[in-house]
C-alpha cells in the first residue's frame, strides 16, 4: 500500500533530523520539535476529518497533556519527557473516553462546535485556578531524559530525539490502525453512514474510537509541547488555538499520516517568515498563503508529492 | 417448511398517516417472497420495520423464535438479516471494489478477526475464503467485475443496483431484503437482472423479500405474494391466486398499470 | 520527485529570508543588535505596544545621533550605532518563545528589549537563561517572574504590578481617610486577578473595617459592561478599584459615564493615564488615576525627561504614556551598563556576561526619575510610585493632589513576596 | 425583587446587542450553508467606518441628532464595499468545496481583514461617544440605564421581525426560501441562484456591520474588536440552531439572561457561562432547539 512508503518517507526525514541534530542551529531543533509536537495534534484532525468530522476543540486535548505534563513537574517533581508524554496521552485519552460518548452522537457543525464548547469551558477553568499560575501559566521543569539531565546545550537535541522517536512509534500505531476494517470505515462513515450501520457496524463506536486516538495523539504533542516551550497557559486550551491545527491540517492534506507533520513544519517556517518580513502585517501574509493552498493546492501540500503519480 | 421470520400486528403511524397497520406474516425458510402494492402501500415501511430502522408502534417481529423487534439495524443485519435499499446506498467516494471490502472488513470485525493486532488474511466466516477474494467472487457473479477499479459515483443507474444488493451479500445473509431491486432499470433489463440477482442470491443461500412493480417479474420470480394496500396486507397467496384477486387487482395491478402508462406517457412526451 | 525538490528550495528560501547580515560582518564592528518585541496587533497595541515601539524606534534613533542629554550622550551604545529587530508580540507563548529563540540564534541579537504580557515573560524568562542573552522585561507586571526564580540574565527596569496596587490603596486611604467600603472591578486573567488580591489585601491592613461589596471579574476583551456596571451601582461602594487598561478601561469609563457610576463611587484606575487624555470629558473629577509610576503626567520634572516628552511630542503628535515611559527606561538601562561594562572592558565590546554583571543592583535614570535595581537578587526594579486624582481644566484633563510615595514604601524589600508582604504588614 | 429585575433589564440590553451581531450569521448559514468568520471582520468594518465617519460628522458640528442615521448609512457605504467584493471575488469559486474548507477560507480572508483595517485605521483607538450620551438616561428598578440601549433593543426587534416577513411574506422570500431548500433544482427552475447569494451576504454582513456600527459609541474601536464576537454569535446560533431566526433569537436571550445573572449571582463563572450552555443546550437538543428537520434518507 501507499502508506508504506510514505511511512518509510517519514522514517527517513525523522531519522535525517536525528542524524543532522547536533549540526543543527537550535533554533532549528526547537522549531522541529514544535513542528512534530503540533503534527501529531493533525494527525489526531486527520483521523476525524477521514470521517467526514472537524473538531474545532482539539486544543482540549492540547492543552490537558501539556497540564498533565506541568502538573507532574509542579506536583511530583517529575521532568521526565517520555513519563509527561505518556501522562499526557492517557489523561487525554481518558477524559476522550468519556466525553466521547457525548460527542460520537454528533456531527458536522455541530461536532465542531460542542468541542469548541468544551475546551472553551476547561480554557475558562484554567483562568480560575491560580495555583496553576492563571492565564500567566506557569514554566514546567527542566526536561530529563529517565531522570537524567542532558547538558544544557544537548537538552533541544535530547527533547527533539525523543519527539521524533514518539512520533514515529505514533505515526507506524496510526498507520496500522488505519489498515485494520474499524479504521477503513472512515470513508465509508463519511459517505454513508446509514449503509455502514446496514453493514453491522456501530458508527459510533467507530467515531467513538477514532476520538480517543486523536485525543491520545494531541495529548502527546500537548506534552512534547510543554516540555519543548517550557512553559504552559490556558491560551493552549484557547479556540485559536484548536484553528491553528486546523489549519495545519487542510494546509497539510489528509491524504497521508506523514502530511500533517510536513504541514506543521511549513506552518511554523511560514508563521515566522511572516513575523519577520512583515511585523505589523503578519495576519495577512498568513492568510494570503492559506489562501493560496486552498486554491492551488485542494488536496494540501501533499498533493505537491503525489501529484507526479496522478499526472 | 420452518417459519424463519413472523411479523405479528405490526402497525405504525407517522402523524395522520397510517404506514402499517395490522400487518402479519411468516416468512418460510428458503422461500421467495414479493412484496407488492402502489407507491405509500406500506412495503418500504415493512422492510424498515424488520429491518430495525424504524420501531413499530405495536406488534412483534420474531426471526428463528427470537424476538427482534427492538433491535437497530445493525443489530439485525449481524443476525442475518439484511437489505438493499430503493435509492442504492453506497460509499460514493470509494471503488467498486473498496465498497465490498469496507463490509467485508465489517464481517471480520464483528467475528473478532482482522482486529489491531492480527495478522495476515483471515478468511471470511461464511464464505471460507479471504476478504479480497470473496469480493472478488461476489462482483463475478453479479458481474461488476468490469466495475472493478470504477468509483461507486460515476457507475450508471443499473449498477449502482447491482452493486447495492452485492453489498448486502458479504454478511451471508439468511434473509434478504431487496427493496425495488429493478426500480430504475428498463422493462428489458429487468428479467436479466433479476435472472442474475437471483442466481446470485440462491448460490450464496438465503430467503428472499422483493418490492417489485412490475407483475410479470413477480409472477416470474416469486413463490408467494404479499400485495399492500394502504397500510395493509390485502392478499397473501401464490402469485397466480394473489394477482388475480379482484381487490388486488383494483388497488394494485390497475395502479400499476395506471403507473406504466404514466412513464409510458413521460418517455413518449 | 520534482514536488519535493521544489518545497525544499521553498524551504531554504524562506529561511534565509531573515536578516543574516549579523553572520556577515566582523562581530567588532558590527553594530549593536537588539530585538525589541511588542504588541503591534490585538487591542494592546494602541495602548502599549505601538507606543512603546514608536519610543524604541525614536530614542535609539537619538542615541545613535547622539541627541540624548547626558548622561547618554555618548552614540549608541558606548559609540556603537544600534540596529533593532522588531517583532510583533502576538499569539501564544509558544509562538513567543519560537520567536525569541529566532531572535537569539538566527538574528544574534546582543540583548531582547520587550514583552508586555506577563504570560510571555514568565515564559521566556527561562530560555533567556538557557540561551544565555540578556533580556530586559520593560512592562510585563507580574511579580511572579523574580519571585519564583532567580536569573542571571534576566531584568525588569520596570516596577511590577505590587506597586500600582499597594500605591493605590495607600493614596484611597490619605485622599479618603473616612472610606468605609471597596468594590473591584478587574478583567478576568492573572493581572487583573493580582491586581484586585494585593489592592484588597492592602486596604485590609490599612482600614481593618473595610467592607468588600463585590468584585466582578468579566472577560478579557468583553466590552460590554452594563451588567457588571448595574451590580456596582447596586453595591454602592465608597470607592471601586479597577486595573481596566485601554480598551476595556475606555469602554467601561463610557459606559459608566451616563449611569454615573464613577460619579456616585470613587473611581481608583490604575492605569487610568492611557484613556485619560482621550477620554477627558467623560471621566468626573476626583477619579483616582495612576500610570503604573512616575510616568506622564507624574514623571518629574528633570532634563531627560523634557526631552524625552518634547521629542516623542514632536514626533507623534501625542504625549508618550507609561509603555513609552517605561520602553525608554527600559533601553537607557541597557545603555548605561553596557557603556560600564565596555568601560571595564578597556574599551572593547562588552560581553553579555559583562553587562548583565553592569546592570545588576544598578541604578541609574530615566525620564520617569531614579531606577533602583533592588529587588530580585538586583534584576527588578523598584521606583518611586505616584497617583493623583483626575480634574478637567478648560476641557483638558490634569491631575491634583498628586503625592508621591517613596520606592521603599510601595514595594517589598528584597527576598519577600509582595503578598506576603502586604499580609505581614508591610515590614521593611 | 429589584435586582432580578436589573439582571432581566442588563440580560435584555445583552441579548439584543447579541441577537443584531449574530443574526446575520443565521442567515447566512442559513441560505449558503457556509460557516462565515468574516462576520467578525464585518463587525469591526461596521465599528470603524461608524467611528470615523460619524466622528467626522460630529466634529463638523452637523446636527448630532442625525448621527444616528450616520451610524447606520456608514454601517451600509462600509458593507457595499467590501461585501461583493468578498462574495464575488472569492467565496463564490468555492461553494462547491467542504464546509470545512469554506470556513478555513473565510477564515483567511478573516486574517487578511484584520490587517486591511489595521492599515486604513491604524492602531489607534476610535470614540464617539457623543450618540450615547445624546438621549440621556432612564430609570429601572433605582438604577439609571442609557436611553440608547433601547435603540439597540429596537434595532434587534425591527432586523428581526423585518427578516421574519421578508422570508415569509415577500417574492424574494419565497424565492429565496426555494433557494434554501434547493439550490441545484433552483438553478434548473431558472432562479438566479449567485444573484441570491450576493444579496444574501452582502445583506447578512450589514446586518454584522449594524451591530458593530451601534456598539462603536458604547466602546473604544481598537484592533481585534471583531474576533470575540464571531464566537459569540456562534456560540448564540448553535443555541438556537443554526440557520433558524427564532433560534437565534432564543438563543440570543438565554445567553443574555444566563450572563448577566451570573454577574450578579456568581461573578466567578461569568467567563465560561456561554459555553456551559451551549454544550448543555447540545447534549440535551443536538442540534439545537429550533433545529430544522432532516430529510428522509431511505
Amino acid at each position: 500500500m501507499k502508506s508504506d512508503r510514505t511511512l518509510i518517507i517519514l522514517g527517513v526525514i525523522l531519522l535525517a533530523l536525528v542524524v543532522a541534530g547536533p549540526l543543527l542551529p537550535q533554533w532549528a531543533m526547537f522549531l522541529a520539535t514544535i513542528a512534530i509536537a503540533k503534527g501529531l495534534v493533525a494527525l489526531g484532525l486527520l483521523l476525524q476529518l477521514r470521517a467526514g468530522l472537524v473538531s474545532f476543540g482539539q486544543a482540549l486535548y492540547y492543552c490537558i497533556g501539556a497540564y498533565s505534563a506541568g502538573s507532574l513537574g509542579r506536583f511530583f517533581g517529575i521532568g521526565d519527557m517520555l513519563l509527561q508524554m505518556l501522562t499526557g496521552c492517557i489523561m487525554a485519552a481518558l477524559v476522550a473516553y468519556i466525553l466521547g460518548f457525548l460527542l460520537a452522537r454528533y456531527r458536522g457543525i455541530f461536532y465542531g462546535l460542542l468541542s469548541l464548547a468544551l475546551s472553551m469551558i476547561l480554557y475558562g477553568l484554567l483562568v480560575k485556578s491560580e495555583a496553576l499560575g492563571s492565564t500567566d501559566g506557569i514554566n514546567i521543569l527542566p526536561s530529563t531524559v529517565f531522570g537524567i539531565r542532558p547538558e544544557q546545550a544537548w537538552v533541544r537535541y535530547a527533547v527533539l530525539v525523543a519527539g521524533c522517536a514518539v512520533a514515529f512509534i505514533a505515526t507506524l500505531l496510526v498507520d496500522r490502525y488505519l489498515k485494520t476494517p474499524l479504521g477503513q470505515l472512515a470513508p465509508a462513515i463519511k459517505d454513508n453512514e446509514i449503509r455502514v450501520e446496514y453493514m453491522g457496524a456501530s458508527v459510533r463506536d467507530a467515531i467513538h474510537v477514532k476520538y480517543v486516538i486523536a485525543a491520545a495523539l494531541s495529548g502527546i504533542g500537548g506534552a512534547l509541547a510543554a516540555t519543548t516551550v517550557g512553559h504552559i497557559d490556558p491560551d493552549m486550551a484557547y479556540w485559536t488555538t484548536s484553528g491553528e491545527f486546523i489549519f495545519i491540517t487542510i494546509l497539510a492534506g489528509t491524504n497521508s499520516v506523514v502530511a500533517p507533520f510536513l504541514g506543521a513544519a511549513i506552518f511554523g517556517i511560514i508563521h515566522t517568515v511572516a513575523f519577520d518580513i512583515s511585523p505589523n502585517t503578519w495576519q495577512m501574509t498568513l492568510g494570503i498563503a492559506l489562501l493560496l493552498v486552498i486554491v492551488f493546492l485542494p488536496d494540501g501540500l501533499w498533493s505537491l508529492f503525489t501529484r507526479r503519480k496522478a499526472a | 417448511m420452518a417459519v424463519v421470520l413472523d411479523a405479528r400486528d405490526l402497525s405504525k403511524r407517522f402523524g395522520a398517516v397510517t404506514a402499517a397497520m395490522n400487518v402479519s406474516a411468516a416468512i418460510e425458510q428458503d422461500s421467495v417472497v414479493g412484496l407488492i402494492g402502489t407507491n405509500g402501500a406500506g412495503k418500504t415501511t415493512f422492510i424498515n420495520m424488520i429491518t430495525g430502522y424504524i420501531k413499530p408502534d405495536t406488534g412483534s417481529i420474531h426471526y428463528r423464535g427470537r424476538d427482534i423487534t427492538a433491535l437497530s439495524p445493525r443489530e439485525v443485519t449481524r443476525i442475518g438479516i439484511c437489505r438493499s435499499f430503493q435509492i442504492p446506498q453506497l460509499y460514493s467516494s470509494l471503488s467498486v471494489f473498496e465498497n465490498m471490502m469496507v463490509g467485508l472488513g465489517v464481517v471480520l470485525r464483528n467475528a473478532g478477526l482482522g482486529g489491531f493486532f492480527s495478522r495476515g488474511q483471515p478468511n471470511v466466516p461464511g464464505h471460507d475464503a479471504p476478504a479480497e477474494d470473496v469480493a472478488e467472487r461476489i462482483l463475478q457473479r453479479f458481474g461488476l467485475s468490469d466495475y472493478r477499479n470504477k468509483n461507486a459515483q460515476v457507475l450508471p443507474g443499473g449498477v449502482r443496483k447491482l452493486l447495492d444488493i452485492a453489498l448486502t451479500m458479504v454478511a451471508k445473509p439468511a434473509i434478504l431484503l431487496l427493496d425495488e431491486p429493478t426500480s430504475g432499470v428498463s422493462a428489458e433489463e429487468k428479467f436479466g437482472m433479476m435472472e442474475m440477482v437471483m442466481a446470485a442470491v440462491k448460490a450464496e443461500g438465503a430467503t428472499v423479500l422483493f418490492v417489485e412493480h412490475d407483475m410479470e417479474v413477480v409472477s416470474r420470480f416469486a413463490e408467494r405474494v404479499l400485495a399492500f394496500y394502504d397500510g395493509r396486507i390485502i392478499a397473501d397467496a401464490a402469485p397466480e391466486i394473489a394477482l388475480s384477486d379482484p381487490e388486488v387487482k383494483r388497488y394494485v395491478v390497475g395502479g400499476e398499470l395506471r403507473r406504466m402508462d404514466e412513464r409510458e406517457g413521460a418517455a413518449n412526451a | 520527485m520534482r514536488g519535493l525538490s521544489k518545497l525544499a528550495t521553498a524551504v531554504v528560501a524562506a529561511l534565509t529570508v531573515a536578516p543574516v547580515s549579523a553572520y556577515a560582518q566582523d562581530p567588532a564592528a558590527a553594530p549593536v543588535k537588539i530585538g525589541v518585541v511588542t504588541m503591534l496587533s490585538g487591542p494592546a497595541a494602541s495602548p502599549f505596544g505601538v507606543p512603546a515601539r514608536n519610543a524604541a524606534e525614536l530614542v535609539i534613533e537619538l542615541l545613535n545621533e547622539g541627541k540624548a542629554p547626558a548622561p547618554y550622550a555618548t552614540k549608541g551604545f558606548g559609540g556603537t550605532a544600534v540596529q533593532t529587530a522588531i517583532i510583533d508580540e502576538a499569539g501564544s507563548t509558544t509562538t513567543q518563545v519560537t520567536e525569541y529563540r529566532n531572535l537569539v540564534q538566527r538574528h544574534n541579537v546582543d540583548a531582547v528589549i520587550g514583552y508586555i504580557s506577563s504570560g510571555n515573560c514568565i515564559a521566556v524568562a527561562p530560555v533567556a537563561e538557557e540561551l544565555k542573552k540578556l533580556t530586559n522585561f520593560f512592562d510585563c507586571g507580574t511579580p511572579r517572574i523574580f519571585e519564583e526564580g532567580s536569573y542571571k540574565y534576566v531584568f525588569r527596569t520596570s516596577p511590577t504590578s505590587t506597586m500600582d496596587s499597594v500605591g493605590a490603596a495607600l493614596y484611597l486611604k490619605d485622599a479618603k481617610p473616612k472610606v468605609k467600603s471597596i468594590a473591584g472591578l478587574n478583567q478576568n486573567y492573572a493581572w487583573g486577578q493580582d491586581s484586585w488580591a494585593e489592592f484588597e489585601a492592602t486596604m485590609k491592613y490599612l482600614v481593618p473595617t473595610i467592607e468588600v461589596k463585590n468584585s466582578q471579574m468579566p472577560k478579557l476583551y468583553a466590552g460590554q459592561y452594563n451588567a457588571e456596571i448595574s451590580t456596582l451601582l447596586g453595591a454602592k461602594a465608597d470607592a471601586i478599584h479597577s486595573s481596566f487598561w485601554d480598551g476595556d478601561l475606555e469602554a467601561l469609563i463610557l459606559q459608566a459615564a451616563p449611569r454615573g457610576l464613577l460619579k456616585k463611587s470613587t473611581g481608583i484606575l490604575t492605569t487610568g493615564e492611557t484613556a485619560m487624555y482621550k477620554l477627558a470629558a467623560h471621566i468626573p473629577d476626583g477619579t483616582i488615576m495612576g500610570a503604573r509610576g512616575p510616568f506622564g503626567p507624574y514623571a518629574p520634572n528633570n532634563e531627560l525627561n523634557r526631552w524625552f516628552f518634547k521629542e516623542f511630542q514632536d514626533r507623534y503628535g501625542v504625549p508618550p504614556n507609561y509603555a513609552a515611559y517605561q520602553m525608554t527606561q527600559a533601553i537607557l538601562g541597557v545603555k548605561m551598563a553596557w557603556e560600564k561594562a565596555q568601560a571595564a572592558n578597556g574599551g572593547k565590546r562588552p560581553s553579555n556576561e559583562q553587562v548583565a554583571a553592569a546592570l545588576e543592583n544598578s541604578t541609574f535614570e530615566g525620564p520617569g526619575g531614579t531606577v533602583k535595581m533592588a529587588n530580585g537578587k538586583g534584576h527588578q526594579a523598584i521606583m518611586e510610585t505616584v497617583y493623583g486624582m483626575s480634574k478637567v481644566v478648560g476641557g483638558k484633563m490634569t491631575v491634583t493632589n498628586v503625592k508621591r510615595y517613596p520606592a521603599e514604601k510601595v514595594n517589598p524589600p528584597e527576598g519577600v513576596k509582595g503578598i506576603d508582604w502586604i499580609k505581614g504588614g508591610f515590614k521593611n | 425583587m429589584e435586582e432580578i429585575l436589573t439582571v432581566i433589564v442588563d440580560g435584555i440590553f445583552y441579548s439584543a446587542w447579541l441577537f443584531v451581531a449574530a443574526i446575520g450569521l443565521t442567515l447566512i448559514y442559513g441560505v449558503m450553508k457556509i460557516v462565515n468568520l468574516t462576520h467578525g471582520s464585518f463587525y469591526a468594518l461596521g465599528a470603524y467606518a461608524a467611528a470615523s465617519l460619524t466622528g467626522a460628522w460630529i466634529a463638523r458640528g452637523y446636527p448630532p441628532m442625525l448621527s444616528y442615521a450616520v451610524l447606520l448609512g456608514s454601517a451600509v457605504i462600509v458593507t457595499l464595499v467590501f461585501a461583493p467584493l468578498i462574495e464575488r471575488g472569492v467565496l463564490r469559486f468555492m461553494y462547491t468545496k467542504d464546509e470545512v474548507v469554506i470556513l478555513l477560507i473565510t477564515y483567511a480572508l478573516f486574517l487578511i481583514l484584520e490587517d486591511v483595517i489595521k492599515l486604513i485605521w491604524g492602531v489607534d483607538p476610535y470614540f464617539i461617544a457623543e450618540p450615547y450620551g445624546l438621549l440621556g438616561s432612564f430609570e429601572i428598578g433605582g438604577l439609571t440605564h442609557p436611553t440608547y440601549n433601547l435603540i439597540l433593543v429596537g434595532i434587534a426587534i425591527v432586523a428581526g421581525v423585518g427578516l421574519t416577513l421578508l422570508l415569509r411574506g415577500t417574492r424574494f422570500g419565497k424565492l429565496l426560501r426555494t433557494v434554501i431548500h434547493d439550490p441545484e433544482v433552483s438553478r434548473a427552475m431558472g432562479i438566479n441562484v449567485d444573484r441570491f447569494y450576493l444579496v444574501t451576504f452582502t445583506f447578512g454582513s450589514m446586518l454584522a456591520a449594524v451591530g458593530g456600527a451601534f456598539t462603536a459609541p458604547t466602546v473604544s474601536v481598537v484592533p481585534g474588536i471583531g474576533v470575540e464576537i464571531v464566537v459569540l454569535s456562534f456560540a448564540v446560533i448553535v443555541i438556537g440552531g443554526m440557520g433558524s431566526l427564532p433560534g437565534a433569537a432564543l438563543g440570543a436571550v438565554i445567553v443574555g439572561l444566563v450572563r448577566s445573572a451570573a454577574i450578579h449571582y456568581a461573578p466567578a463563572v461569568e467567563l465560561f457561562v456561554i459555553y456551559f450552555v451551549m454544550a448543555l443546550v447540545l447534549a440535551f437538543r443536538p442540534r439545537g432547539l429550533f433545529s430544522l428537520a432532516e430529510p428522509r434518507k431511505i
